[in-house]
C-alpha cells in the first residue's frame, strides 16, 4: 500500500517535467525528420550551436520569470532592463576592455536596483506583479526612448568573444546560462530562500503563519529575475557588439519568457514547477523556431504556430495536473486492497 | 415555506441597506470610486491647460475618441472580474479592422452581412478562449496569449500584412461620422452613443443574475459551482463579451482611424490597465463595470494633458507607469484600510437584521453588538 | 575544442579603443557631410535607362567582381530583418518575384530566406547560420540594424562569397555592394523644402514619425528639422508607431491648442488618418507630405490637397537578386549602389495612381514590379512564401 | 508562565477583545470556550504575533513580551495550531513542518536530517502511516491536521495553543490527540485549547476561561462546572440542554407523509459505492462515519458534484440522477458544504448577493421575487450584520454559516443535504441551524445530514446512517448509543478494536482507546 502512494507521489512530482522533455523529444524528432527532407542535418554543429544559441537569452530570462512566478508573481519588466542593461554594458566598456568589470557590475547594479524596486513595490506596496512590473516597463521604456536613439557604446573585443564562443558547437553563452540555471536550482532545493519561494508562491498566509518574512523570498526573486535579465542584457551586447534600446523588446521575451516557464509546467499561479522544466520549455521554443527557419516558413505562420503549441502543449499539462483523489472503487475490481489487508490482518 | 420567511417587501429590504446617498459615499471611498475623482482632476487640469478643451464640442468629441478603448475596458472588465485575464484583445481588434477593410470594399451592400460576420467572428474567438480556458484548464493569460500570436499571424498570413483599403463610407460613419446640429454640443458623435449603450447594457447586466453570477465565480468559482452555476459558461460568456467588445471597438476604429494592421496594437494592455486603474482588483471578485470605463478616460485624459503640456512623447509611458503603480498601490492600501477598520464602511456596528418594518435595529435583549 | 568566429576581432566596430564616438552618436543624427552628400545626390545623373530605375546608380567606385564569375545556378541566401511594414512586405513580394526570373533563367538555384522578426540578435545567428550550415554562394542582407550586425556582415563577407546589403547600411563597406536610395537626408531635405516653400514663417507643422532609433528614419528627420528651424517654422514631432489611431489623436489635440498649416511624416502609413483628423475638426487641410504608400496617393487625390510624396524607393528590393546576377556574370557592380529616389510630385499622381489600379491600400506606387510575371495578381492579393 | 493583561484588540474600530486576561500555568491545559465570535481565534493570533494587540500586556515567565511576527512568538517558545489550515499541499510533510526555520549544513538546507526528525517526530506521537516525504497533498484532512499538530509540537514550544484542533477530526484521531496532549502535559508544557466540542473541554482541561463578546467572563477550575453551567456562562442566558429537544408535534404543519422523497439505490462512483437508501419527507436521516469514510463523497454525489456513475436515484419517485449541482438544484435539492470559505461562500459580496446567488445562478426569473424575502430569511435565522449590504467577509463564523442557509433556504428545498452544518459555530448558532432542520423536516423536507459530532447526528436524527469504507455499512434507529455507531463505523466486531477500514487514510489510525462515551485516553 505505501510502496504504491509513494511511487504516485514520485510521478506525480516528476510527471510535468517528464512531459516536458517527452515533448521536447517529440519536437526533436519531428524537427529532425522535417529537416531531413529538406536535405540538411539537424544534428550537424551548425544547427546544434544555431539552437543553442536561440536558447541562451531567452533562457537566462525564463530562468529569472520561473523564480518569480514560482513567488505568485509576474515580471514584464525583463525586456526594457535587458535593453538598458546592454546600454549601460556597452557604454561604460567604450570598447576598452579595462572597462569590462566596471561594465558588468554596473549593468547588474542597476538591473538589481531595478528588481528591487519590483519586489518592494510588489510585496511592500502589494500592487500585483503584473501591474508593477508592467509599470516598471511603462517608466524604463520611456527613459530609453528619450534618452536613446539608437545604437550606443561599444563592446571590447574581449567581452565580445563571451558572445561568439563556443565549444564545440556550444555556445559558451548557453554554458553561463545553463550554469545560472544550476545555480538556481541550487537555490530553490538546497536553500531556505528557495523553499521560502515555494511557500510564499504556494500559500501566502500559511508561509507567513509558519514565521516566514514574506516580503524577503518575494523581493529576492524579484531582484534575481532582474539580474538574470540583466545577464541576458549583457549576453545581447556582446553579440552586438553595441547596446540597444530596442533589443529587449525586439525580442518579446516578457510573454514569451512567461509562456517557457508555463510551458515547462510551472503553474502560473505559484508555488510549483522546476527550473529543469523551464529549461525544457526554452529548448522547445528554440527548436521549434530553429525547425520553422530551416522549413522557411512564413514569418507570420511562425506565430501562429507558436501561439498554437504553447495552448496545446499547456493543455495536456493542465489536464494531467488536476489533482484526483485515488479512487476507491474501480470499474471492475473494487474491494481489492481491503480485502488484502483484511488477510494481512 | 411560509413560515421560515415572513413575508416581507421592498420596504423591509430597503430599511435593511444603506440609503442610497450613504452607498454613494462608500463608493467614492472605494478604488473604484476614486477613479471617477483622479478623472474629474484630469479632466480640470486640461481644461487649465487648453480652455478651448472645455467647450462642449471639445468635450464631446473628446468621448467620441475615447469610445473604443473605453468599450474594450468594458469586455476586458468581464474577464477580469472573473478571474482571468484577455491578451487577445488587440490583436481580435486588428483581426476586424482588417477584416472590415478587407471584405467589405466599396461595397455598401456588404456592409451589414459583414458587419454580421465580424460579429460573429469575435464571439466565436471569445468562444475558443473561454472554453479552452474553462474545459481544458489552461490559464486564461497563455490561452489568449496563444490566440494574440496565432491570431495576428493569421490575419497577416491572410492579407499579407496590409488590407485593401478603407471600407464603405457607410461602414465607416459609425466610428467616424455623428448626430448633427445638436443644440449645445454641435455634434454627438455615433461613438459616444455606442459607449452610452454599452456601458448602460454593462451596467444593467452586471445587475442581472448573469452578472452577480459572474462576480460571484470570479471571487469563489468553486462555492458558485456549488451554487449551481455554469461557471464554465458564465466565464466562457465572458470572453465572448470581451471579444464582441474588441469586435465593437474595432468598428469604430475603422471609422476613426481607418484600416491599418498597427491599429489595436497593445490594446490588451491598455484596456487591462484602464481596468486596474479603475480599481477592479485582477484576480477577480471584486471591481464596478463603470469604473473601469472611467479609467480608461483617465487613461486617455492623462495622454491628452501630457499632449497640451508639451511633454516629450517618449516620457509618457514613463508617465503612464507611474500612475498605474501609483493608483494600484493607493487602492491596496485602501481595501488596507477598510481591512484595518480605519475606513468608512466597516466601523459601522453590526445588528440583527430585521423583517419587520417597525423598528430600529437593537431588538435583541442584550442590545448592544452582536450577541 | 574552443570555437571563436575568427572574425570577431580587435579592430571591428566604428569605434577605437578607449574612444567613445557611440556616446556623441547617439543623439546627434545630423551628419553636415551626409547631408551635403545626399542634397547633391538628388539632382546628380543616374546611370542606366531611367525605365529600369532599379538599376540605376550613380557613377562611383565600382567592384570587380570577376573572380566571382561561374556558370549555372546559385543557391543566394538572404537575412531579412522582417516583413513587419507595409513597405518591407511590398518589397518581399518583389523580390520574389525577380527571384522566379532568376531561376527560370538558371542563374539562381534557389534563394533560402530567414526572417529575423525586427531582432538584431536573431539575424546575427541567421547570419551565422548561413555561414556554418547554409552552402551559400552569395549572401543578401537587409541589416536590421547598423551597429549590431555589421560583425555579423564582416563575418559573411568573410567567406569570400558575394555579399550584397540593402537598405539600412552597415560601418564597413566589405561588402560586394551596398545597394540603397539616396537616403534619409534627401528624404528630409524633398519634404521640408517642399513644405517649407509653401508655409510662412511661423507657421505649424505637425511631424508624425514611426518610431524612433532606425537610421533611416531618424535622418529624415534630422534633416527635416534643421530645414523648418532654419525657415523659422515650428515643427513638433511624435512617434506614432503607425498607429492610424494615435495619429489622429495627436492632430486633433494638436487642432484643439491652435491651427496647424503642414503636416510632415516619415513614413505614409496613417497619412489618411492625419487629413481626416483636419476634416472632422473641420479645419483646412494643410500642407503636407506623406509616401507614395497607396492610401495616401488615393486620398491625397480625393481631397486634392497641396501635397507631395516622398518616395524611398521600394523597387529596391529586386536590385539585390539582379546585383548577385550582375556578380556572377562577373560584371563590376557599384560598391556603393545609390539608387534614384524621386519623390512624386502632384502632377504625377494621377500616372501614378492608375498604373497602380487596383492595388491594395498598403501597397507602394513605385515598387517596380510591373515587368515581373506574377504583375499584377500578385501584388494586388499579396501572396508571399 | 504565561500572563495575559487587560489585552484589548479591535477590528474595524469594532472591539473585539476587550481587557482580556488569563494566565497559564506549566503542565496545565487551558480551554478558552465561548460563541462564535467571541474572540478566541483573535486572542490566539494575537498571543501568536498574527496580529498586534491595541491595548494590554502579555508575560512570558514574567517578562513583557510584543510579537510582531509570528517568528517572534516561535523563538519566544510559544507555538499554535491555527483554526484554518496551515499547510502547503504541494510540499512534503517534513517540508511543511520546518517551514521557516530549516535545518541548514552549511549554506544549503540538511533535507536528510529534515526528513529524519520528521519521521522520529511522528513516530514519538504514535503515527507511523505518515511518511515525511509524502506530498502533502496526498494526505486526507485528518492526517494533515495531524501534520499540523505535529508542527507545532515540532518547535519544542513550551506553552502551545490550539484552536479547534478537532473541528476536522473524528473518534479516533481525536483519541491519538488525547494521548497527544497527555504526553504533553507531562512535559510540562502549556496548552492553551479552544473547542466547541464541550466534551472535548471536561474531558481535557484543568482551567477553563468563557469568552463572550470579546470580554473575560470568568476562569474556573473545570471540575468546577458542568455542561449547563458552561453554556450559561457562554451565551449568557440559560438553556435547558446543549443539544435541542425536538419540536413539539403540534408545531409541525402536517404530519410527517411516508413518501420516500429520496431513494438510492445500489449507487455508486470512483469513492462510494453500493449505496441503497431512502429519506422520506418530512425525515432527518443522519450520516456517521470516521474522517475520510466517503460521508462527503455521498451527499456530493447526490447533489451531482462528482455524480453518481451506477445505480440510480430517485426523487420523489421520478428518477433523476443529477449529472451537476445545477441538476440537483433544479430537482430543489440543497446542500450546505462542509467548508463554508472555500466552498460555500464569496466571500467579497455581500449578505444580499450569497443569499441570492443559488437563485440567480439556477432560477434567474426569480431572483426579483426572492430578493423581497431576504430579509425575513435573515431575521429568522437571527443574523447579525451592519446590513445587507455588507460583505460576508466581515461576519463571524456562526453568521457566515446563516448566510449559507439563507441562500438554500431561497429554492425552499425539498431534500437538504448538510455536510458537518454545525462546524466550527456556536452554541447559538447551533441551536439556529437545529431548529432550520426541523422546521424544514417539518415542512416536509427530506434532511440528510452528515456530522462527525456523534452527540449530534444522535440527538437530531430520526434514523441513523453508518459509512465505511465508502460504503453504508448499517443503519440505526434513532437514539441509538454512541457505541454502536462506533462500533459500526470501525467495524470493530468485538471489542478488540481490529480495524478493517480499508481505507490509507483512516486505517492506520489506532482504534478508539475506551469504547462508550469517549472518555480521556
Ligand atoms: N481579520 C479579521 N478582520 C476583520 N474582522 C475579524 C478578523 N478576524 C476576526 N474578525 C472578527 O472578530 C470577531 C472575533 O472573531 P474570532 O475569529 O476571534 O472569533 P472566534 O471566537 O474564534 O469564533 P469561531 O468560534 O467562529 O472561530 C468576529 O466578529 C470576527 O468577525
Ligand atoms: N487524499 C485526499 N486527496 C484529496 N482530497 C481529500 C483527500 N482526503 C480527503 N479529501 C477531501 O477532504 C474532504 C473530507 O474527506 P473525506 O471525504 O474523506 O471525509 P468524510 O467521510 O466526508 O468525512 P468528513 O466530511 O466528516 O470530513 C473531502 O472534501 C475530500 O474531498
Ligand atoms: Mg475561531
Ligand atoms: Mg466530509
Amino acid at each position: 500500500m505505501n510502496s504504491t502512494r509513494k511511487a504516485g507521489g514520485f510521478f506525480a512530482r516528476l510527471s510535468s517535467t517528464r512531459i516536458v522533455y517527452l515533448v521536447a523529444l517529440l519536437t526533436l524528432i519531428v524537427g529532425a525528420v522535417l529537416v531531413a527532407t529538406t536535405g540538411r542535418n539537424f544534428f550537424s554543429p551548425g544547427n546544434i550551436s544555431s539552437i543553442l544559441t536561440g536558447t541562451s537569452v531567452l533562457g537566462f530570462i525564463a530562468i529569472g520569470q520561473t523564480l518569480v512566478i514560482l513567488v505568485g508573481s509576474l515580471d514584464l519588466s525583463v525586456p526594457y532592463v535587458a535593453s538598458l542593461t546592454s546600454l549601460i554594458a556597452a557604454g561604460v566598456m567604450a570598447n576598452s576592455s579595462a572597462n569590462i568589470l566596471p561594465g558588468v557590475l554596473l549593468a547588474l547594479g542597476a538591473a538589481a536596483v531595478i528588481g528591487l524596486a519590483n519586489g518592494l513595490i510588489v510585496a511592500g506596496l502589494k500592487v500585483h506583479g503584473f501591474i508593477a512590473t508592467l509599470g516598471m516597463g511603462l517608466i524604463i521604456s520611456g527613459y530609453l526612448a528619450t534618452n536613446f536613439k539608437g545604437s550606443f557604446g561599444q563592446a571590447p573585443f574581449a567581452f565580445r568573444l563571451v558572445g561568439a564562443t563556443g565549444l564545440g558547437p556550444v555556445p559558451i553563452s548557453t554554458l553561463i546560462m545553463l550554469g545560472c540555471a544550476v545555480l538556481a536550482m541550487l537555490l530553490l532545493h538546497r536553500t531556505r530562500t528557495g523553499h521560502h519561494i515555494y511557500a510564499v508562491g504556494g500559500d501566502l498566509n500559511v508561509a507567513r503563519m509558519s514565521g516566514i518574512r514574506v516580503q524577503t523570498p518575494i523581493i529576492t526573486a524579484h531582484v534575481l529575475c532582474s539580474l538574470l535579465a540583466g545577464m541576458a542584457g549583457l549576453l545581447l551586447a556582446s553579440r552586438l557588439g553595441v547596446g540597444s534600446p530596442t533589443v529587449g523588446s525586439q525580442g518579446g521575451y516578457d510573454l514569451l519568457s512567461i509562456a517557457a516557464v508555463v510551458l515547462g509546467g510551472t503553474l502560473l499561479s505559484g508555488g510549483k514547477g522546476t527550473i529543469t522544466g523551464t529549461l525544457g520549455g526554452v529548448l522547445i521554443f528554440a527548436m521549434l523556431d530553429n525547425i520553422m527557419s530551416v522549413m522557411q516558413v512564413n514569418p507570420f505562420l511562425k506565430d501562429v504556430v507558436r501561439g498554437v503549441v504553447i495552448v496545446v502543449a499547456v493543455a495536456v499539462y493542465a489536464r494531467r495536473s488536476i489533482v484526483k483523489r485515488q479512487p476507491r472503487f474501480g470499474h471492475g475490481q473494487p474491494e481489492e486492497p481491503a480485502r488484502k489487508q483484511e488477510v494481512a490482518a | 415555506m411560509s413560515r421560515t420567511m415572513p413575508p416581507a417587501g421592498a420596504a423591509v429590504l430597503e430599511q435593511n441597506r444603506a440609503g442610497a446617498g450613504e452607498r454613494f459615499l462608500r463608493g467614492l471611498a472605494t478604488p473604484g470610486g476614486a477613479v471617477f475623482l483622479l478623472l474629474v482632476a484630469l479632466l480640470a487640469a486640461i481644461i487649465v491647460a487648453n480652455p478651448s478643451f472645455g467647450e462642449p464640442e471639445s468635450l464631446i468629441r473628446f468621448i467620441g475618441r475615447t469610445a473604443p478603448i473605453a468599450i474594450a475596458a468594458i469586455g476586458q472588465y468581464f474577464v477580469i472580474v472573473a478571474g482571468e485575464f484577455d491578451l487577445s484583445m488587440g490583436s481580435v481588434v486588428t483581426m476586424q479592422v482588417i477584416v472590415a477593410g478587407n471584405l467589405i470594399g466599396d461595397d455598401d451592400a456588404k456592409v451589414l452581412p459583414v458587419l454580421l460576420l465580424m460579429l460573429v467572428l469575435g464571439a466565436l474567438i471569445g468562444l475558443i478562449n473561454g472554453l479552452v480556458t474553462t474545459l481544458l484548464k489552461v490559464p486564461s493569460f497563455i490561452v489568449t496569449l496563444g490566440m494574440m500570436l496565432a491570431l495576428f499571424g493569421l490575419v497577416m498570413f491572410w492579407t499579407g500584412g496590409a488590407a485593401q483599403g478603407n471600407p464603405a463610407d457607410s461602414f465607416r460613419q459609425i466610428g467616424r461620422g455623428g448626430i448633427q446640429d445638436v443644440p449645445v454640443f454641435g455634434v454627438i458623435p455615433y461613438p459616444v452613443i455606442i459607449l452610452a449603450v454599452a456601458a448602460a447594457l454593462g451596467f444593467w447586466l452586471m445587475r442581472r443574475p448573469y452578472g452577480r453570477t459572474l462576480i460571484a465565480a470570479g471571487d469563489n468559482s468553486a462555492a458558485a459551482a456549488l451554487t449551481g452555476a455554469r461557471v464554465w459558461w458564465v466565464r466562457t460568456r465572458a470572453f465572448m463579451l470581451s471579444s464582441l467588445a474588441a469586435t465593437v471597438s474595432g468598428i469604430l476604429l475603422v471609422g476613426y482611424a481607418g484600416v491599418h494592421p498597427s491599429v489595436g496594437r497593445g490594446y490588451e494592455f491598455t484596456a487591462i490597465t484602464a481596468v486596474v486603474l479603475g480599481g477592479v482588483v485582477l484576480g477577480g471578485g471584486r471591481g464596478w463595470l463603470l469604473s473601469a470605463a472611467a479609467g480608461a478616460f483617465a487613461l486617455e485624459s492623462l495622454f491628452t494633458l501630457l499632449n497640451f503640456l508639451g511633454v516629450e512623447s517618449t516620457w509618457r509611458d514613463t508617465v503612464q507607469g507611474v500612475i498605474i503603480i501609483v493608483a494600484v498601490a493607493a487602492a491596496a492600501r485602501s481595501w488596507q484600510r477598510r481591512r484595518r477598520g480605519s475606513a468608512l464602511p466597516a466601523r459601522a456596528e453590526q445588528h440583527r437584521i430585521t423583517a419587520t418594518s417597525a423598528k430600529p435595529a437593537e431588538g435583541t435583549e442584550q442590545g448592544g453588538n452582536g450577541y | 575544442a574552443c570555437t571563436t568566429d575568427p572574425s570577431v576581432t580587435e579592430d571591428t566596430g566604428t569605434a577605437s579603443e578607449g574612444a567613445s564616438p557611440g556616446a556623441t552618436e547617439q543623439t546627434e543624427w545630423f551628419d553636415q557631410a551626409l547631408y551635403d552628400e545626399q542634397n547633391e545626390q538628388r539632382t546628380a545623373t543616374f546611370e542606366g535607362s531611367p525605365d529600369e530605375p532599379w538599376l540605376q546608380y550613380i557613377a562611383g567606385d565600382m567592384t570587380d567582381t570577376s573572380k566571382f564569375a561561374s556558370e549555372g545556378g546559385h543557391k543566394v541566401c538572404f537575412a531579412n530583418a522582417s516583413i513587419s511594414n507595409p513597405w518591407r512586405q511590398t518589397g518581399w513580394i518583389t523580390m520574389n518575384e525577380q527571384l522566379k526570373v532568376l531561376q527560370d533563367e538558371g542563374v539562381v538555384s534557389e534563394m533560402e530566406t530567414r526572417d529575423a522578426k525586427d531582432n538584431d540578435n536573431t539575424q546575427i545567428a541567421d547570419i551565422d547560420y548561413f555561414i556554418n550550415e547554409g552552402n551559400c554562394d552569395a549572401f543578401i542582407i537587409s541589416p536590421n540594424s547598423t551597429a549590431a550586425l555589421t560583425p555579423a556582415v564582416e563575418r559573411a563577407c568573410e567567406t569570400g562569397k558575394p555579399v550584397v546589403v540593402f537598405d539600412r547600411g552597415v560601418e564597413t563597406d566589405c561588402a560586394t555592394t551596398f545597394i540603397h536610395p539616396i537616403g534619409g537626408f534627401a528624404w528630409g531635405i524633398d519634404s521640408a523644402n517642399f513644405l517649407t516653400e509653401r508655409l510662412q514663417e511661423g507657421d505649424k507643422v505637425v511631424a508624425l514619425r514611426i518610431l524612433p532609433g532606425v537610421d533611416v528614419l531618424e535622418q529624415r528627420w534630422a534633416a527635416a528639422e534643421k530645414i523648418f528651424a532654419e525657415k523659422g517654422i515650428e515643427a513638433t514631432d511624435y512617434f506614432t508607431n503607425a498607429d492610424p489611431t494615435e495619429i489622429k489623436k495627436i492632430i486633433s489635440d494638436e487642432l484643439a491648442t491652435g491651427d496647424v498649416q503642414g503636416v510632415w511624416m516619415d513614413a505614409g502609413d496613417g497619412a489618411v488618418a492625419a487629413i481626416e483628423a483636419f476634416e472632422d475638426a473641420g479645419k483646412d487641410l494643410p500642407v503636407m507630405t506623406g509616401e507614395d504608400e497607396l492610401s495616401f496617393l488615393r486620398k491625397w487625390k480625393e481631397t486634392g490637397i497641396d501635397a507631395l510624396a516622398p518616395v524611398y524607393s521600394n523597387f529596391q528590393w529586386r536590385t539585390p537578386l539582379l546585383a548577385v546576377q550582375k556578380i556572377f556574370a562577373g560584371e563590376e557592380v557599384p560598391a556603393e549602389w545609390v539608387l534614384p529616389q524621386q519623390p512624386i510630385p502632384a502632377e504625377e499622381l494621377d500616372d501614378w495612381l492608375e498604373r497602380n489600379d487596383g492595388m491594395p491600400d498598403g501597397h507602394y506606387a513605385k515598387f517596380g514590379g510591373e515587368d515581373l510575371p506574377g504583375y499584377p495578381d500578385v501584388w494586388q492579393q499579396r501572396q508571399m512564401p | 508562565m504565561l500572563e495575559v493583561r487587560g489585552l484589548g484588540k479591535s477590528f474595524f474600530g469594532i472591539p473585539v477583545l476587550q481587557d482580556a486576561a488569563l494566565s497559564l500555568h506549566a503542565g496545565e491545559v487551558h480551554g478558552l470556550v465561548g460563541e462564535n465570535g467571541a474572540g478566541k481565534s483573535t486572542l490566539m493570533k494575537v498571543l501568536a504575533g498574527v496580529y498586534q494587540r491595541d491595548q494590554g500586556t502579555v508575560l512570558i515567565d514574567g517578562r513583557e513580551v510584543h510579537f510582531s511576527h509570528p517568528t517572534q512568538a516561535h523563538e519566544a517558545g510559544l507555538s499554535t495550531v491555527f483554526q484554518e489550515f496551515n499547510l502547503l499541499p504541494d510540499r512534503s510533510v517534513a517540508e511543511n513542518i520546518y517551514l521557516g526555520r530549516e535545518p541548514r549544513k552549511g549554506l544549503f538546507v540538511n533535507r536528510a536530517l529534515m526528513n529524519r526528525t520528521t519521521a522520529d517526530l511522528l513516530a514519538s506521537l504514535g503515527i507511523t502511516s505518515i511518511r515525511p516525504t509524502a506530498q502533502v497533498r496526498s494526505l486526507s484532512v485528518a492526517e494533515q491536521q495531524i501534520v499540523e499538530i505535529a508542527k507545532a509540537i515540532s518547535y519544542d514550544a513550551r506553552i502551545i495553543s490550539m484552536d479547534e484542533p478537532t473541528a476536522a477530526l473524528a473518534g479516533p484521531e481525536v483519541d491519538l490527540l488525547y494521548a497527544i496532549i497527555e504526553r504533553l502535559r507531562e512535559r510540562g508544557t502549556a496548552i492553551l485549547y479552544v473547542s466547541h466540542r464541550l466534551r472535548e473541554i471536561f474531558d481535557l482541561c484543568d482551567t477553563i476561561t468563557v469568552l463572550k463578546d470579546g470580554r473575560i467572563v470568568d476562569t474556573r477550575p473545570a471540575a468546577e462546572l458542568d455542561d449547563s453551567a458552561l453554556v450559561r456562562m457562554m451565551v449568557g442566558r440559560p438553556m435547558s440542554a446543549y443539544f435541542p429537544d425536538k419540536l413539539p408535534e403540534d408545531e409541525m404543519a402536517e404530519p410527517p407523509s411516508t413518501t420516500a422523497l429520496l431513494e438510492l439505490s445500489d449507487a455508486g462512483n470512483d469513492q462510494v459505492d453500493g449505496i441503497n437508501l431512502t429519506v422520506e419527507a418530512g425525515e432527518i436521516v443522519g450520516v456517521a462515519g470516521l474522517q475520510g469514510s466517503g460521508r462527503t463523497e455521498l451527499v456530493q454525489a447526490v447533489f451531482g458534484a462528482q455524480p453518481f456513475t451506477r445505480g440510480t436515484m430517485r426523487v420523489d419517485g421520478i428518477e433523476l440522477l443529477p449529472r451537476s449541482p445545477r441538476q440537483a438544484i433544479r430537482g430543489r435539492i440543497a446542500l450546505i458544504t462542509e467548508d463554508r470559505k472555500a466552498e460555500g461562500l464569496s466571500l467579497n459580496l455581500s449578505l444580499l448577493d450569497n443569499a441570492l446567488s443559488v437563485i440567480r445562478s439556477v432560477f434567474p426569473r426569480r431572483t426579483g421575487a426572492v430578493r423581497q424575502e431576504v430579509p425575513g430569511m435573515f431575521s429568522t435565522l437571527e443574523v447579525v450584520a451592519r446590513d445587507l449590504d455588507q460583505e460576508v467577509q466581515y461576519l463571524s463564523g456562526g453568521n457566515q454559516q446563516k448566510v449559507v442557509l439563507a441562500k438554500w433556504l431561497a429554492i425552499s428545498p425539498r431534500i437538504v443535504l448538510l455536510d458537518e452544518p454545525t462546524r466550527g459555530i456556536d452554541v447559538g448558532a447551533k441551536v439556529a441551524v437545529y431548529r432550520l432542520m426541523r422546521q424544514l423536516a417539518a415542512e416536509g423536507a427530506a434532511v440528510l445530514m452528515v456530522s462527525s459530532e456523534l452527540p449530534e447526528v444522535i440527538g437530531m436524527s430520526d434514523r441513523i446512517l453508518v459509512m465505511r469504507d465508502g460504503r453504508l455499512a448499517g443503519e440505526l434507529p434513532a437514539g441509538a448509543g454512541e457505541e454502536a455507531v462506533l462500533q459500526l463505523a470501525t467495524g470493530a466486531r468485538n471489542g478488540n478494536g481490529h480495524n478493517d477500514g480499508g481505507s490509507a487514510r483512516s486505517g492506520s489510525f489506532p482504534p478508539p482507546g475506551g469504547e462508550g462515551e469517549g472518555e480521556p485516553a
